[in-house]
């Protein structure tokens, strides 16, 4: 019991330990922009981690969800004068509201059956983000109003990289605190068996419809911070390439693991700037990672890194 | 009802095209329980091969077997190289892999060829064929043509040959046909094989409709995957059924509803298949065994 | 499992970062620095391609011959992949760690609009390569473009459909950015010519048949003409698609389908189609006075022995910036960002692929309908249409 | 007091009837077993009680009340809990962990509370951690508690699908075939198990090929036979069914179940 609680307090003691000494060495605000956007796609992967990683379900049209936060505070404040913090709380609201309909009828479905639902489902907000103009901007997309604390002008680098650092912080907490609890066990229990979680008195259809919440809401409120950090909103933000994203990220890190989620967003956030260098052959170098991350460190890169350091586990 | 039958026209054209590269998963799928994001690609391959082979004087019939040879090398690779080393993985970490492969062959094309559009000639000239008052492309019948062609084919193996024999019964329990003495690695290795060179075919027949470029394959990979599970995953006909009822979704919804929506409906009838058929038209519904 | 070795795989993660960006290209002090951000890849990567291969060729040629005031280009080059986040990240990174003079960049509208806030808080000149009119209007102060904005795109249309008579029209447009954009501003600018839009459809950028759509359009009674904003593939099967099934009346395609690869796709279903566009498609056929015939016949000759393939205006775009912007920083005398801002801004009688660019304090385009010709596709090839000029 | 009562259950999948018009009752503090030749319908029947099938007729009654078609997390909040013939372990958590998963019920199973870990999550987690290590201990899995469960042997898997489903704390326990790869001396402790888990008043019902053990163990015993019932009764007087003799011991049992009766 103990070894568990402390090894939350690990990860997020580390998480905080990074967000706190990464500045130290940055050259240049051009650091905390990607750090920034690191961040921001962690606070997404670790909500999508709750439904992967924790019950198992796949969605692979989970940018919409990010795109319905992201439009919440561009359009809330242009269109209707609203206060761009409270258009991130009825963004989550509103992704939370459509996750519940939308959820409650395709979490029926299992394996791929409920992947192209799921991305159906992202496709369809995509779609509907890029026709009607009048609201989004369409395909040109939006900008977005600049938010502002007691009369300061958020805007920066800097100022964005403290903020997603304490969201992700404060997510990953959520996260890690859920995994153990009764909801948390109860996810778990339904990815590895449906049927024996069921006979555990688990509302199975009631578990993966919050887990889909979740997730929804932190992609959500990730959307947010992502367009209000960019300042400018396209429909690209809730496409289906940004989905594989966030799925890959959770994947690639390690499914299951909100270290890893955090680990796989900083790779393949990160990953495109490294590879500049690389050109045309930029693509290839791209593929080429993506598949050799996934072929050598198996599950992921944190559970091959637990394996590596605790042999003796299984 | 010249209005309705242009729509049909149109729907079986798309669904055609969606129907064949929805049969590429099918055969991945079918022997190996793999959904191939890479599948796209091999489409790709198809045409883009063609193109810069008949650029280089080549005649289209030597061009388009080379392409379809090409294709079904690249497939095998695939196998060798990055699934059968990943083997034990979970279905989402076979995904994330395709993908990277499907962003590796996407790279390599783009160096390799160019980012420009590309079209091959059709097969039987471009006079449309009139028909009460509607017109299709004499391409489209041997898009559609092929697709049929192909589910026959694919038939044929699985039934009558001891190798397409094998691979079903390495569908059906890799454990229990390698027991009974099927090299199933062997046989996987084909399906990706095959795979690619119905994929090759696939990006052949449609690209003198569909037009190609190094970037082509993303877009089919989603359709194709929406229709192979319209149909239900791993069946042939399904994936042929599944392809043209997407198109005609399509079609119609571009028609008599909205063309901005069009793609929207599509996928809002695949959602209320899925739902009353959560296993696809064709798909078993399989008990769970406890 | 216990979970107690996340430590390592995070400070990993931590390294990672802070060595994410060592290897950007490094230039001498003395050097000249111009960035640019373009969708190599993706989508837009007919449009990125060439405008990236003019840019390296011409920034080479300057070198060659000496550089400008006696100092080097150094050009850094960003793919952006058609993804407007991605774009802005490396814009933030031309300005804060490749300190760049100015950015000559920015493919699509999406990606430009999206890029623009960091070089107006950066104070860095940008000249984008995009079509939007919204780039532009509002001024921002360190925005620039110079391909003309689908506003003229569709006045010179109109212009030439009203000359016609040809008033009652339909539409099909691409719901891509380009042929949403287009679109807008056509219906913003149908009245002011008495055009009236009797059908308006539309079609996905990567759809292979737009036989429904165009049959609605031909089914409405009174249509006289027929306006496809679009670019990519899209437009070409359009073409073919109102070949096969026999609409009469004539076709307009955009400046977005101004290559030589629209024709070779859409086949011999493109004659008859016109399109406004830059003189660099007729380059020869102009007259020998025409005062943009020595830059179009040079440029036009100079991209395809360097490349092999044909010029289109999308790397002309790209050629205007790269020149407008090295016009400027003679006249400055250096590469200081708002030296070089305020010279570009008073660029005038510059003679580019476009047309004659006269920027102004509240025009940073500088071009007028004059820039745009009437093009009309015979046996494959471009022509002057009757009636302009 | 009679806990469940089946009445004329039955059950159809495509063409062919799986279990039909099977009824019997269950004493509250019985061990009531289910025997017949493989296809018998006995897991089916399990499956029916356990709510993972929808019977297409008849009724279940529990302490009277009709349960029919209920699924399994309401009939688990109703007190009936169950194991499986093919292990449903949670392989990605650890022993104990899976234990705690059958206290979901008895848990506040609330999200908000949990994600922000109030002091009143941590209190619980600790309570359901001690209970089900005390359950692990009652089975004989006390040591391995923090282990991953998939480093368990077999028979040691077997007894933790029964920790999981005491954990629920039920008046009715399913055991679908438990002794199912034990040797005789796992086998053995398993009966003592199941007695003492019948000790603390849990109504077990059984269904399970090993003749000895069910012979020596059951009070009462159902015997399906192509989906049927062939008949019901103690264990001495289905020694003495000739019937039963006939169809199923004398070709499957009779050898253990005498000795076992002797």
């Amino acid at each position: 019991m103990r070894a568990l609680l402390s090894a939350r307090w690990v990860t997020l003691g580390v998480l905080c330990l990074v967000i706190a000494a990464l500045p130290l060495v940055f050259p240049s605000s051009y650091y905390y922009r990607v750090a920034a956007l690191v961040w921001i796609s962690a606070i997404a992967a670790v909500g999508l981690n709750i439904l992967m990683g924790y019950a198992g379900q796949v969605s692979l049209g989970h940018a919409g969800f990010l795109g319905i936060g992201a439009y919440a505070v561009a359009i809330g404040p242009a269109r209707f004068g609203l206060n761009s913090w409270l258009c991130i709380l009825l963004g989550a609201l509103l992704s939370a509201a459509l996750a519940w309909l939308v959820g409650r009828t395709i979490l029926r479905l299992r394996g791929h059956y409920l992947a192209i639902a799921t991305l159906g489902f992202g496709f369809l907000i995509a779609l509907v983000l890029a026709n009607e103009a009048r609201w989004t901007g369409g395909p040109d997309g939006t900008p977005v109003a600049r938010v502002s604390v007691a009369g300061f002008r958020l805007a920066g680098p800097v100022t964005w990289y403290w903020l997603s650092g304490a969201l992700l912080a404060l997510g990953t907490a959520l996260a890690l605190n859920l995994e153990d609890s009764s909801v948390g066990r109860a996810l778990r229990a339904l990815h590895d068996s449906e049927i024996a979680a069921a006979l555990a008195g688990i509302d199975v259809a009631r578990c993966k419809l919050w887990a889909f919440i979740i997730a929804a809401v932190y992609a959500s409120v990730a959307g947010s911070m992502l367009a209000l950090f960019d300042g400018f909103v396209t429909p690209d933000v809730a496409s289906f390439l940004r989905s594989i994203d966030l799925v890959a990220m959770v994947v690639v890190g390690g499914i299951g693991s909100s270290a890893g989620s955090i680990l796989g967003a900083g790779l393949l956030v990160t990953l495109p700037q490294f590879l500049t260098v690389f050109a045309e052959y930029e693509q290839i170098a791209l593929g080429l990672i993506i598949m050799l991350v996934m072929i050598f460190l198996r599950r992921g890169i944190v559970p091959t890194a637990q394996q590596l350091f605790a042999p003796r586990r299984r | 009802m010249a209005e309705f039958l242009q729509f049909c026209f149109s729907g079986l054209t798309v669904g055609s095209v969606y129907a064949l590269v929805a049969l590429g998963f099918t055969v991945i799928y079918n022997a190996s329980n793999v959904v191939n994001f890479a599948q796209g690609e091999f489409v790709m391959l198809g045409g883009m091969v063609t193109v810069a082979l008949l650029a280089a004087s080549v005649p289209l019939p030597v061009a388009g077997v080379a392409a379809v040879f090409v294709a079904a090398l690249v497939g095998l690779a695939l196998h060798r190289l990055a699934i059968e080393p990943a083997r034990g993985s979970s279905p989402v970490e076979l995904i994330i892999i395709t993908i990277g492969a499907s962003i590796f062959i996407r790279g390599v094309a783009q160096v390799v060829f160019d980012k420009q559009f590309h079209k091959l000639p059709a097969f039987s000239g471009d006079a449309p064929i009139h028909m009460l008052g509607a017109t299709i492309l004499p391409q489209s019948l041997w898009v559609l043509g092929g697709a049929g062609a192909i589910v026959i084919g694919l038939h044929l193996f699985s039934e009558h040959t001891l190798v397409g024999k094998a691979a079903a019964a390495t569908a059906a329990n890799r454990l229990a046909a390698r027991l009974a003495g099927i090299d199933t690695t062997a046989i996987v290795s084909l399906s990706f094989a095959l795979a690619g060179a119905v994929g090759a075919v696939a990006g052949i027949l449609i690209t003198p409709i569909t037009l190609t470029s190094y970037n082509a394959g993303t877009l089919l990979a989603l359709k194709g995957f929406a229709a192979g599970m319209l149909g239900g995953m791993g069946k042939p006909l399904g994936a042929v059924l599944g392809g043209l009822l997407l198109g005609l979704a399509e079609a119609f919804g571009a028609g008599y509803v909205s063309s901005a929506y069009k793609d929207g409906i599509a996928f809002i009838v695949i959602l209320v298949v899925l739902l009353s058929l959560p296993q696809g038209l064709l798909g078993k519904h399989s008990a769970e065994r406890v | 499992m216990t979970k107690r070795f996340r430590l390592l795989p995070l400070l990993a993660a931590g390294a990672a970062l802070t060595v994410a960006t060592a290897a950007g290209e490094r230039a001498v002090a003395q050097d000249i620095k111009i960035g640019s951000v373009l969708s190599a890849t993706g989508p837009a990567s007919f449009l990125g391609a060439p405008e990236e291969k003019t840019l390296r060729l011409y920034v080479d040629t300057i070198n060659a011959e000496g550089g400008i005031l006696g100092k080097k280009l150094v050009l850094v080059v960003y793919d952006d992949g058609g993804d407007p986040s991605k774009a802005r990240t490396f814009a933030g990174r031309l300005v804060d760690e490749d300190r760049v003079t100015a950015m000559v960049g920015g493919t699509t509208s999406g990606t430009s609009l999206a890029m623009a806030p960091i070089f107006e808080d950066a104070r860095v000149p940008f000249i984008s390569l995009a079509g939007a009119v919204e780039i532009i209007e509002p001024v921002r102060k360190y925005v620039f473009k110079t391909p003309h904005t689908d506003r003229m795109a569709c006045e010179k249309i109109f212009g030439d459909l009203k000359a016609r008579g040809l008033v009652k029209i339909g539409m099909i447009s691409g719901t891509d950015a380009f042929g949403k954009s287009m679109r807008e501003q056509c219906l913003k600018v149908a009245d002011k010519y008495g055009v009236t839009i009797l059908a308006d459809e539309s079609y996905s950028a990567q759809d292979s048949d737009m036989t429904p759509q165009l049959t609605n359009i031909k089914n409405t009674p009174g249509i006289q003409a027929v306006v496809n904003p679009g670019f990519g593939q899209g437009p070409a099967i359009v073409t073919r698609d109102y070949r096969q099934i026999g609409v009469a009346v004539p076709l307009y395609e955009s400046h977005g389908v101004a290559s030589k690869s629209y024709i070779q796709l859409a086949g011999p279903a493109a004659d008859g189609v016109r399109l406004p566009a830059a003189a660099l498609l007729v380059a020869e056929q102009l007259p020998k006075d025409d005062a943009q015939r020595p830059v179009v016949v040079g440029y036009k000759q100079t991209y395809e022995k360097a490349t092999g393939e044909p010029v289109s205006t999308f790397g002309g775009h790209a050629y205007d910036g790269l020149f407008i912007l090295v016009d400027a920083m003679k006249r400055a005398g250096g590469a200081d960002p708002t030296k070089v801002r305020d010279e570009i801004e008073k660029t005038t009688h510059f003679t580019g692929t476009g047309g004659m660019f006269n920027m102004s304090p509240t025009d940073h385009l500088g071009l007028d309908l004059s820039a745009f010709r009437m093009l009309e596709i015979r046996n494959g090839d471009w022509y002057l249409a009757q009636g302009d000029r | 007091m009679t806990l469940l009562v089946a009445e004329n259950v039955g059950i159809r999948f495509g063409g062919v009837r799986a279990v039909e018009n099977v009824s019997f009752a269950v004493q509250a503090g019985h061990i009531f077993s289910i025997i017949g030749p493989n296809g018998a319908g006995k897991t089916t029947l399990f499956n029916v009680l356990s709510g993972i099938y929808r019977p297409d007729s008849g009724r279940v009654l529990l302490a009277g009340e009709d349960v029919t078609g209920m699924p399994p997390h309401r009939l688990a909040a109703k007190g009936i809990a169950r194991t499986f013939q093919n292990l449903q372990i949670f392989y990605g958590m650890t022993v104990v962990e899976n234990v705690m998963v059958g206290r979901h019920l008895r848990e506040d199973r609330r999200i908000v509370p949990s994600m922000l870990g109030l002091p009143s999550a941590a209190r619980q987690n600790r309570a359901t951690r001690q209970k089900a290590r005390e359950i692990l201990a009652f089975v004989g899995l006390g040591d391995p508690a923090d282990e991953p469960a998939g480093s368990l042997p077999y028979g040691a898997l077997r007894r933790l699908e029964i920790a999981r489903a005491l954990a629920l704390e039920p008046r009715l326990l399913l055991l679908d075939e438990p002794a199912a790869g034990c040797n005789p001396v796992e086998t053995a402790e398993l009966g003592e198990l199941v007695r003492s888990i019948v000790r603390q008043g849990v109504t077990i019902m059984l269904v399970e090929h090993d003749m000895r053990f069910v012979m020596q163990i059951s009070d009462r015993l159902l015997v399906l036979d192509g989906g049927r019932t062939l008949a019901e009764g103690s264990a001495a007087a289905l020694r003495q069914n000739p019937e039963v003799i006939a169809a199923y011991l004398g070709r499957h049992g009779a050898r253990e179940a005498n000795p076992a009766l002797s």
